[in-house]
């Protein structure tokens, strides 16, 4: 019963309670601020229920529910999980929590639309992350955008319509490309095989001619790099940071982005293996751009928001980065990496909102000194520029090493060019804390502003906590993201024709090892069969 | 007289005859002082008594009345769009009209009488009772178009589609004749069995009136380069009327086209390259079009334009999928559309206002829940998951991926993307911007209720749990081979 | 946890952890006991571990202990192990010895600091950085205590937070460590895709097997590695750091930018010596930066007025002494020397703090003078802690300068000229720290009366330390003499042996003579060279800043230009500023507003702009005007049927077709 | 010899005079006539067909067809005198209030 | 031969002045000219018919347009009284030809698919035997009432909507 309702339950039940707001009066802020939050807590302890009952060191996909759903065209209600969508939905269902709570105060105009749209979102993103079924990945990579939309759009800043209208259109170019390159699989798969479906395991066993694949393969690739947003495809990015609510910059930054990069790993590389492979300098290339790039224009921004927007180019950079490394240390950083950013930048932004609620500016000019006036927010801002630093310890530092070291296995140009950025990092982030933090109170509005409440702190805390657990203990993480990751890596290893490619370091021993510590693929196929005949046995 | 295979089999035409009845029932009573007030429930009870006849007839596959009139599968699905587009029209309509001080019981009978006409169109074989049908379905609309008489902006929609509508009739029945003289007859069926003997002794009359039809019922359903009445007559008319604008005819002359290109003329492949570019021009001028307008209204119709340029991909492409899933759209679209002019009608009801976009500024916050379901129309109509829009443009283009025509379905995908933009718009206004003056009131009926409810569970339930749907499309298709 | 080891480094953690989570709200006594009393706790432990360890066999001298596995991904495999080997263990004693002295003399610097607590609390995590640098039993272990120590320095030179110049020099030299930690960085994933570990005794035992000596592979990377050194501990061209840091408390000075954290980067060369003998080119570099950071550091500390900043050049000049040694292969000379100048620069730098404590916050010595009957004991520990510097003979730092000045003329890497620079570094060392002494202690009292009045010897918990220094400082040399006095075993060589052993080795095959038989009459000789011109330096500064204070300005106008030029500390900061800082932030807004905004939001929003401009062309045509739809749709028509005349003559559609 | 294709000719040229008499006129009253040139052109080809065929079905489309014509020419001119009293002119390049 | 010689002079001269008077009238500013032009087209029009023996349906063709149709026509120009100022200029200028080139190019299309398709099927038989009787009432009509049965049902519902919505248009309501 657990087994197989969890998914379901974590994916809808926000819907539900985003439903049950519509029950209370929306004069009755109070039961709806209840409503939201409860939703989010007990989607939350749900989420650590799945984490506690995960098998850990299995490849096959867990939880797994698969029913029909439109049978003509083989579209399965198809959900299940493995180590990495696992950590990515802990990741979501926390920061949905706290972006929640932390609106408890900032959020006073149409609380009940947003507590609305922000539940909704909830569901869209679990969605994506526990999709097997091509189609319900779509669909629920494209639901997601409408309450983004809307938080951007209704609660945001000055420039929040053009934000919003930015960010749905970039995000729509690139997804309906994707769906035509979704079609086209659908069909290629169709031809060879003979059955309809939208299956994602069952895709990965198809074999494209190269020059197919390749078409197929950038078209998601896209819409992929949109999201996550790959340089020079970020600019929607600045526009939706700063406009959002500090809710939905939490959001948008810590999961949105990752949805972009889950696409890679769970899309574009196991179903195109040969394609990934052909594209990989490319995609190395422009995350080496953004990596550098978004520091530089960082360093220049005059918005904190915009700085942490900039910084989350760099940053997604070295994800992207990780995962084209195309090696086991790479590819963990990389997934590692998505839950820091996650977790640290969304830290930041709920530290520049805290401010922002205050002084109603993010102006880096507007501030100064604030040190002597909040201490314990000074404190907690430290913390989070630290780990976005990638200070050893944190949690940033985990990830950004594995996937330096993975780059420079790959190439170590890549390696060495990516590591500037560790550089650039520091001098953004420190630059902007001091100008913040430090220095003399220049601004008479500064002087009184008061610390932070109970309930700020209590939104920070957990991210605290989760920044140094991960820099402590990072294998937490690891092991449960490493059979997904060494899947993904041997699927595509098996289809290197260029086996120069993997530098002769790279020799089969570590493959092996990965081999050794993971039942693959067929088995995980072989599972995926018998669970699907003893469903269709059942039924 | 030879009367043999007549089957004069009227249960045949029972929901044509149900709204027949209940049409001349309105003009009766609609001439008594007492019997104006009729019109609605009475033009209501004709349209769910046809309904509940044509959900009777589904499955039948009969011929009748000289093989004029076949009630199949396909018939039986149009229908049953024509006549949902026609309740939920007259159900939106009511205070519209009163507020209009329009409130005439031949409103519901023209309504009656054109829905009429569709059926007829949809339910047979023989392009001359299409071309009969689409008569009795238009002299209506040309009225209902100017039903506003005291309105300049109605007159000037009704003169408009009248002399655009007759224009094209011509080109229409041109190209009946050809097609007649080619093989002295207008039944598809005769047609479509000796076609290849016919393209061997006659191709150019075949070449020629296929083109004209196309062309006549291309200005039915507004595609381009025969759309440019469609904005000004879908601004002009009164609201609920466009809104029937939107879905019946447009459903109707896709019916008409399904029956005559996908059926009659299947084997013609030089149709394909015009219908091709026809789709491919529809699609971008038609959301290029939308793109900067300020009046809703005139918006919606450029929308529609668009949605008929998806349609004819899935024309283009032809085959079973591409024709069911053309069924399928305009099912959806029926609902989402009319969901969203139901909410128009509704807004128009104030006084002094123009269905411009900055009309709803600030509607959220006034009526949330009907700003929501706009929301939800307008996402729906934008192609966003999991609402019918979507599912009937996944199926349109699957087909088209499917056949091979993958830039016609990277065209479509990418005018869609444009679309999303002036759909956004709607939101933004109604969202994100405030009123500048105090949103007024609406009031809303039972029947208005009634009517978004049903649209709004189209709209979503289509894209939800397609697969009923999708079968009967299916079914609807394979009926008429 | 299997020892006393990890608690060593712990303790200051959790001293660290108390104090700052409960800062403010423990009164600053309880704030010191938690600070100080870990820290010597602390030692305590080390001083046993020493024990527990020298109890071992010489060749099996290593204590590990691992708390547990930190990452494991895929192949590679990082634990959290703490190593203790003769080398670790003399740096603990150092680090955990003078660090308790300084936290002790930081009680009586910071008593009426506002943010004591928060001063502990830092130092604490400082020391726990340290320990986890020094104890370390991997790259990336160590890299954490490098980073730790770098974010340490970063708030404790930024500790007076008001003050923007601070927290400029504590981002500089965040910034600048880094530059140097992206070359640690680098070095390190060379390093582990050739041998697979990070662990430095695998390498140790590797290296010799996996590299080709001299190799480029192995060059490039232990050139990396320096380059992390370079930035940590001051050399050319990452120096620039230090000076600033000086902005930070004084005790902070003496610990980190004095007694510990600078010398991080001498303890990682001497913790891979064996990889930098693999690569002679890379030690030949480090000698020549060392000894020119040494000369060129000592130049600019000769006409500094700030007194913590002539101690700050006189820093990065002794490091530069140490990567001297290092660079030629001299790795437990270097160590001596290391461990040396921490007792008497450390010293050094709390008796300049008494003296700004005494002096009321003022560090411009060209405002003080005649202190020494003010401060007695102030005055005495620094003397000894310059003479220590200036090599009196006998006292520490005579044996540790002397054995590195010997090292680069004898070894094989060893070259007279940089003997030759170091001499004349040791020469200008003596002149500018009597300068110092003179300066500060002797002749008139320039200081305003308001001063004046409140001139005073420091509290106890300041001079206690002192005291205790300067003792060290005298005989810490001692456990070092060289073989050539008394013909007595050198303990400190002797003791490091096991370290070396397999660089050692590593020379060996490399060497292409037998060891040459120690010449006793070269080392005498040019100890004796050294101490006699040091001698004169030290006549000089009498006679300029003792007897005749007037006659310095006659060779200052002679070399106007060159004094110039060192007095701005060679323009360093200036060049930099021009060539590297003011570039990339006119580059950064050259990104922003040209590529970002210009180019590529203006060609996205360029192409819907071009959109919309077509939407409006287009829309003319919707005129309103019932004749031209008209005409429109008969153009439709004439195309439609024009195509179908085309197509009956079997035209190819262009546009049209499948694409399979 | 006259064959059809004669008949068919001139109804082809019917039908264009007719078309071009729908485009260039502006009067509203004109221009339906106008359409009604090209509905009786086809009925000529239809009748031409049907002769051609021999086929008398189609003198019953032509029957219908005229009807559709008459029923169109009823409410046409329905529609043009609502809008003459309204607006007072039956140049259609007049009325244009919607537009783009 | 000599009768078929008649009909080629008689085809000629009822195509001719069905297209000649077809042009006077679509060039015409006053409409009522026009409406008579018209009649005078369909009139030439019927003679057309009668050469295709159709003669019923001529006969029909006269009746409702010539008799019905541009009757109606002419009630309504006088009716709104259309003479001399009221008189609407047709399109002048560039777009006069621009139409005249568009409305040319479909008619030439179309004469062009028609011309491709003659041959020896678009022969006119003659009509002997079964085929006597072709065109008259009693055939016509009994097609009408049983294959058409259906379209002539229908059609009644056409007229009466026109009628009503003719009806609606035209109505003089109160306060109007």
């Amino acid at each position: 019963m657990f087994e197989s309702q969890i998914l379901t339950w974590l994916t809808f039940l926000p819907l539900a309670g985003a439903f049950a707001l519509l029950l209370v009066k929306k004069e009755n802020v109070k039961v709806i601020k209840a409503i939201a939050i409860a939703t989010a807590g007990i989607e939350m302890l749900l989420s650590f229920a799945l984490y506690a009952s995960f098998d850990v060191g299995v490849t096959r996909m867990q939880f797994v529910i698969n029913l029909p759903w439109v049978e003509q065209f083989g579209i399965n209600y198809h959900l299940g999980i493995d180590g990495l969508s696992l950590l990515l939905i802990v990741m979501t269902t926390i920061l949905t929590f706290l972006a929640i709570l932390s609106s408890w105060r900032s959020v006073t105009k149409s609380v009940r639309g947003y507590y609305f749209s922000m539940l909704f979102l909830l569901t869209g993103m679990i969605g994506v992350f526990v999709a097997l079924d091509l189609f319900v990945f779509y669909v629920f990579w494209e639901v997601m955008l409408v309450p983004m939309y809307f938080l951007i759009g209704i609660w945001g800043g000055l420039k929040r319509i053009y934000a919003s209208i930015k960010f749905v259109l970039f995000t729509m170019f690139g997804s309906l490309l994707m769906l035509v390159a979704l079609l086209y699989i659908y069909f290629a798969y169709y031809t060879q095989t003979g059955v309809h479906t939208f299956d994602l395991i069952a895709l990965y066993s198809l074999n494209l001619p190269f020059g197919a694949q390749s078409w197929v393969y950038l078209a998601f690739a896209l819409a992929f790099a949109i999201k996550v947003p790959i340089w020079p495809l970020h600019t929607w990015l600045p526009d939706a940071h700063v406009q959002a609510p500090t809710a939905g910059s939490v959001i948008l930054a810590g999961v949105l982005l990752k949805m972009g990069t889950y696409g890679f790993l769970r899309i574009c590389l196991p179903m195109f293996p040969e394609a990934s492979i052909h594209y990989a300098p490319l995609m190395v290339g422009l995350a080496l751009i953004g990596i550098v790039y978004g520091a530089f224009v960082a360093m220049v921004q005059k918005d904190i928001k915009s700085l942490v927007a900039f910084s989350s180019v760099s940053h997604m950079g070295f994800v992207m980065l990780g995962i084209f490394a195309l090696n086991t240390q790479g590819m963990q950083g990389a997934v590692l990496q998505m839950l820091n950013h996650g977790i640290t930048t969304g830290a930041l932004f709920l530290i520049v909102g805290m401010i922002y609620e205050r002084r109603h500016t993010r102006m880096i000019s507007d501030f100064g000194g604030i040190a002597k006036v909040m201490p314990v927010f000074s404190a907690f801002f430290l913390i989070a520029t630290l780990s976005s630093i990638g200070l050893p310890l944190t949690n940033g530092f985990v990830g950004e090493f594995m996937i330096l070291l993975g780059a420079f296995k790959a190439n170590w140009i890549y390696g060495t060019i990516a590591a500037t950025g560790v550089i650039l990092a520091a001098i953004y982030m420190l630059w902007m804390f001091q100008r913040v933090i430090w220095g003399k109170i220049t601004h008479k509005e500064n002087e009184n502003l008061k610390d932070l409440t109970g309930l700020e702190k209590a939104v920070l805390i957990p991210l605290v906590v989760l920044i140094f657990w991960i820099g402590l203990a990072p294998n937490a993480m690891f092991k449960r993201m490493e059979p997904a990751v060494a899947n993904i890596l041997h699927i595509v290893r098996q289809a290197d024709n260029a086996p120069e490619f993997f530098s002769a370091q790279d020799g089969e021993e570590e493959f092996n090892q990965d081999l050794a510590n993971t039942p693959v693929d067929q088995q995980l196929n072989q599972s995926q069969e018998n669970e699907h005949q003893s469903e269709t046995l059942t039924q | 007289m030879d009367f043999s295979g007549a089957n004069l089999n009227f249960s045949l035409l029972l929901p044509e005859i149900a709204l027949a009845i209940s049409g001349f029932a309105i003009l009766l009573f609609g001439v008594t002082k007492r019997g104006k007030d009729f019109g609605f429930g009475l033009g209501l009870l004709g349209l769910l008594a046809a309904l509940a006849f044509t959900v009777q007839q589904w499955g039948s596959l009969e011929t009748g009345f000289f093989g004029m009139v076949t009630k199949d599968g396909f018939s039986s699905l149009f229908n049953l769009i024509f006549l949902m587009g026609g309740v939920i029209s007259i159900m939106i309509s009511r205070s519209y009209l009163i507020s209009k001080g329009i409130d005439k019981p031949e409103y519901y009978a023209l309504i009656l009488f054109s829905i009429l006409g569709m059926m007829v169109m949809a339910s047979t074989y023989d392009m001359i009772i299409i071309f009969l049908g689409l008569e009795i379905m238009s002299i209506p609309l040309y009225v209902l178009a100017g039903f506003n008489r005291k309105d300049p902006k109605s007159n000037e929609a009704g003169i408009k589609y009248f002399i655009m509508g007759a224009f094209a009739s011509g080109f229409l029945l041109y190209g009946i004749a050809l097609v007649y003289g080619a093989g002295a007859t207008t039944d598809l069926r005769l047609i479509a069995a000796n076609f290849h003997s016919l393209a061997q002794s006659s191709p150019m009359f075949l070449y020629a009136g296929a083109a004209l039809i196309l062309i006549g019922f291309g200005f039915k359903v507004a595609a381009v380069p025969f759309h440019m009445w469609a904005p000004d007559v879908y601004q002009g008319a009164p609201t609920p009327v466009t809104a029937f604008f939107s879905v019946g005819p447009k459903a109707a002359g896709f019916a008409a086209l399904m029956r005559i290109l996908a059926f009659g003329f299947d084997s013609m492949d030089e149709i394909q390259p015009i219908l091709w570019t026809l789709a491919v021009l529809t699609m971008v001028v038609g959301n290029l079009l939308a793109l900067f307008q300020d009046n809703i209204k005139r918006m919606l119709a450029y929308s529609s334009i668009a949605h008929a340029g998806y349609i004819l991909v899935a024309l283009t492409v032809g085959g079973e999928s591409a024709v069911a899933s053309g069924m399928y759209y305009l099912l959806g679209y029926t609902f989402i559309n009319l969901g969203a002019f139901a909410i128009l009608t509704i807004l128009d009801t104030r006084d002094g206002t123009d269905s411009r976009f900055s009309e709803i500024n600030g509607m959220a916050a006034r009526h949330p829940y009907l700003a929501s379901l706009l929301a939800i129309f307008m996402f729906s109509l934008a192609g966003f998951p999991p609402t019918a829009g979507f599912f009937g443009k996944l199926y349109i283009f699957s087909g088209a991926v499917d056949s091979g025509f993958i830039w016609l379905a990277i065209i479509g995908v990418m005018t869609s993307f444009v679309s999303v933009y002036y759909y956004m718009r709607v939101v933004v206004y109604c969202f994100f911007n405030k009123s500048d003056h105090p949103f007024a009131q609406v009031s809303l009926n039972p029947y208005l209720m009634v009517a978004l409810l049903i649209t709004a569970v189209g709209a979503i339930g289509l894209g939800v749990l397609p697969s009923f749907w999708i079968d009967l499309s299916r079914q609807a298709f394979a009926s008429f081979l | 946890m299997q020892t006393v080891l990890p608690l060593i480094a712990l303790l200051p953690l959790a001293g660290f952890i108390i104090n700052i989570l409960l800062v403010g709200k423990l009164s600053k006594k309880v704030a010191a006991i938690i600070g100080c009393g870990t820290v010597f706790v602390a030692f305590l432990l080390a001083i046993k571990v020493f024990f527990d360890l020298s109890a071992l066999p010489a060749d099996s001298r290593v204590i590990s202990d691992t708390l547990y596995n930190w990452m494991t991904v895929g192949g590679f495999s990082v634990d959290f192990t703490f190593l203790l080997d003769p080398l670790s263990a003399i740096m603990i004693l150092v680090v955990t010895g003078v660090g308790f002295l300084i936290h002790i003399y930081s009680i009586g610097y910071m008593a009426y600091d506002e943010g004591f607590g928060r001063f502990f609390a830092y130092l604490n995590l400082f020391m726990f950085s340290m320990l986890v640098l020094v104890l370390g039993s991997n790259f990336l272990m160590m890299f954490v205590g490098w980073e730790g120590v770098g974010l340490c320095s970063y708030l404790l030179i930024g500790f007076w937070f008001d003050r923007d110049s601070a927290t400029e020099a504590g981002k500089k030299a965040f910034v600048v460590n880094r530059i140097g930690d992206f070359g640690f960085l680098l070095g390190m994933f060379i390093i582990y895709w050739n041998i697979g570990s990070l662990d430095f005794q695998t390498i140790s035992a590797l290296a010799p097997t996996t590299f080709v000596i001299g190799g480029t592979v192995i060059t490039t990377a232990t050139l990396l590695l320096f380059l992390g050194a370079t930035g940590k501990s001051a050399q050319i061209p990452l120096f620039v750091w230090l000076p600033d840091a000086m902005e930070g408390p004084t005790p902070v000075s003496a610990l980190i930018h004095a007694a510990t954290m600078v010398t991080a980067g001498v303890y990682m060369l001497a913790r891979t010596s064996t990889l930098f003998v693999m690569a002679p080119t890379t030690l030949m570099i480090v000698a020549i930066i060392g000894a020119a950071t040494a000369l060129m550091a000592a130049t600019i500390g000769l006409f500094q007025n700030d007194i913590k900043r002539v101690l700050a050049y006189s820093t990065v000049s002794q490091l530069g002494y140490m990567f001297m040694a290092c660079g030629v292969a001299a790795f437990g000379a270097g160590i001596f020397h290391l461990m040396t100048h921490a007792f008497f620069k450390a010293l050094l730098f709390m008796g300049a703090g008494s003296v700004i404590h005494g002096m009321s916050d003022e560090q411009d010595m060209r405002k003080m003078g005649g202190l020494k009957k003010y401060m007695p004991i102030t005055f005495m520990t620094m003397l000894i802690a310059t003479l220590a510097i200036s090599g009196l003979p006998g006292i520490s730092g005579f044996f540790s300068k002397d054995e590195i000045l010997w090292q680069t003329f004898s070894s094989d890497y060893g070259h007279p000229a940089l003997w030759f620079v170091g001499m004349l570094t040791a020469l200008l060392t003596t002149f500018y720290m009597f300068r110092l002494i003179f300066l500060t202690f002797f002749g008139k009292e320039r200081m305003d009366e308001k001063t004046k009045a409140h001139l005073h010897e420091s509290p106890k918990s300041m001079t206690t330390p002192l005291i205790v220094l300067a003792i060290l400082s005298v005989i810490g040399g001692w456990i070092g003499i060289p073989k050539l006095f008394f013909g007595a075993t050198n303990y400190f060589e002797h003791w490091l042996e096991p370290v070396f052993a397999s660089s050692h080795r590593v020379m060996q095959t490399v060497a292409q003579q037998a060891e040459v038989p120690h010449d006793t009459s070269i080392e005498w000789g040019l100890m004796a060279i050294t101490t006699i011109l040091s001698l004169g330096a030290f006549g000089l500064a009498v006679r300029f800043y003792l007897k005749k204070p007037e006659s310095v300005a006659r060779p200052r106008e002679s070399f106007s230009g060159v004094h110039r030029l060192i007095y701005n500390k060679y323009f360093v900061d200036e060049i930099y500023h021009k060539l590297v800082i003011r570039p990339l932030h006119l580059f950064s807004i050259f990104l922003w507003k040209i590529v970002d905004v210009l180019i590529i939001d203006g060609l996205i929003n360029g192409g819907a702009f071009l959109v919309g401009g077509i939407s409006r062309v287009v829309r003319l045509a919707q005129s309103g005007r019932l004749t031209s739809y008209v005409t429109v749709f008969t153009v439709g028509v004439a195309l439609v049927a024009g195509t179908m005349v085309l197509l009956s003559y079997g035209f190819d559609y262009p546009l049209f077709g499948a694409n399979n | 010899m006259i064959g059809a294709e004669h008949f068919l000719i001139v109804s082809a040229i019917l039908f264009a005079v007719g078309v071009t008499g729908a485009l260039i006129s502006r009067n509203l009253i004109m221009i339906f006539m106008s359409v009604e040139i090209m509905l009786n052109a086809a009925n000529l080809a239809i009748i031409t067909f049907a002769r051609m065929h021999g086929d008398m079905g189609g003198h019953v489309i032509v029957f219908l067809t005229l009807t559709v014509a008459a029923a169109e020419a009823a409410v046409g001119l329905g529609l043009i005198m609502t809008l003459y009293s309204k607006r007072g002119s039956v140049d259609a390049a007049k009325f244009n209030i919607m537009k783009w | 031969m000599e009768a078929l010689d008649l009909n080629i002079v008689v085809f000629y001269l009822a195509a001719g002045t069905a297209i000649g008077s077809a042009f006077l009238m679509v060039w015409q500013r006053n409409p009522v000219a026009s409406a008579l032009y018209m009649i005078l087209s369909i009139l030439s029009q019927a003679v057309l018919y009668v050469l295709l023996d159709a003669v019923f349906v001529g006969a029909l063709l006269v009746i409702i347009y010539a008799g019905a149709i541009v009757t109606l026509f002419l009630f309504v120009i006088m009716m709104l009284n259309l003479r001399g100022e009221h008189f609407v200029e047709p399109s002048t200028g560039s777009k006069r030809y621009v139409k005249l080139l568009v409305s040319g190019l479909v008619g030439a299309e179309l004469v062009y698919l028609i011309a491709q398709s003659s041959g020896p099927g678009m022969a006119l038989a003659p009509l002997t035997g079964a085929m006597a009787n072709f065109g008259d009432v009693k055939p016509v009509a009994e097609l009408l009432y049983s294959k058409y049965l259906y379209g002539f049902e229908i059609t009644s519902i056409l007229l009466l909507v026109a009628i009503v919505g003719a009806v609606i248009l035209a109505r003089r309501e109160s306060g109007e």
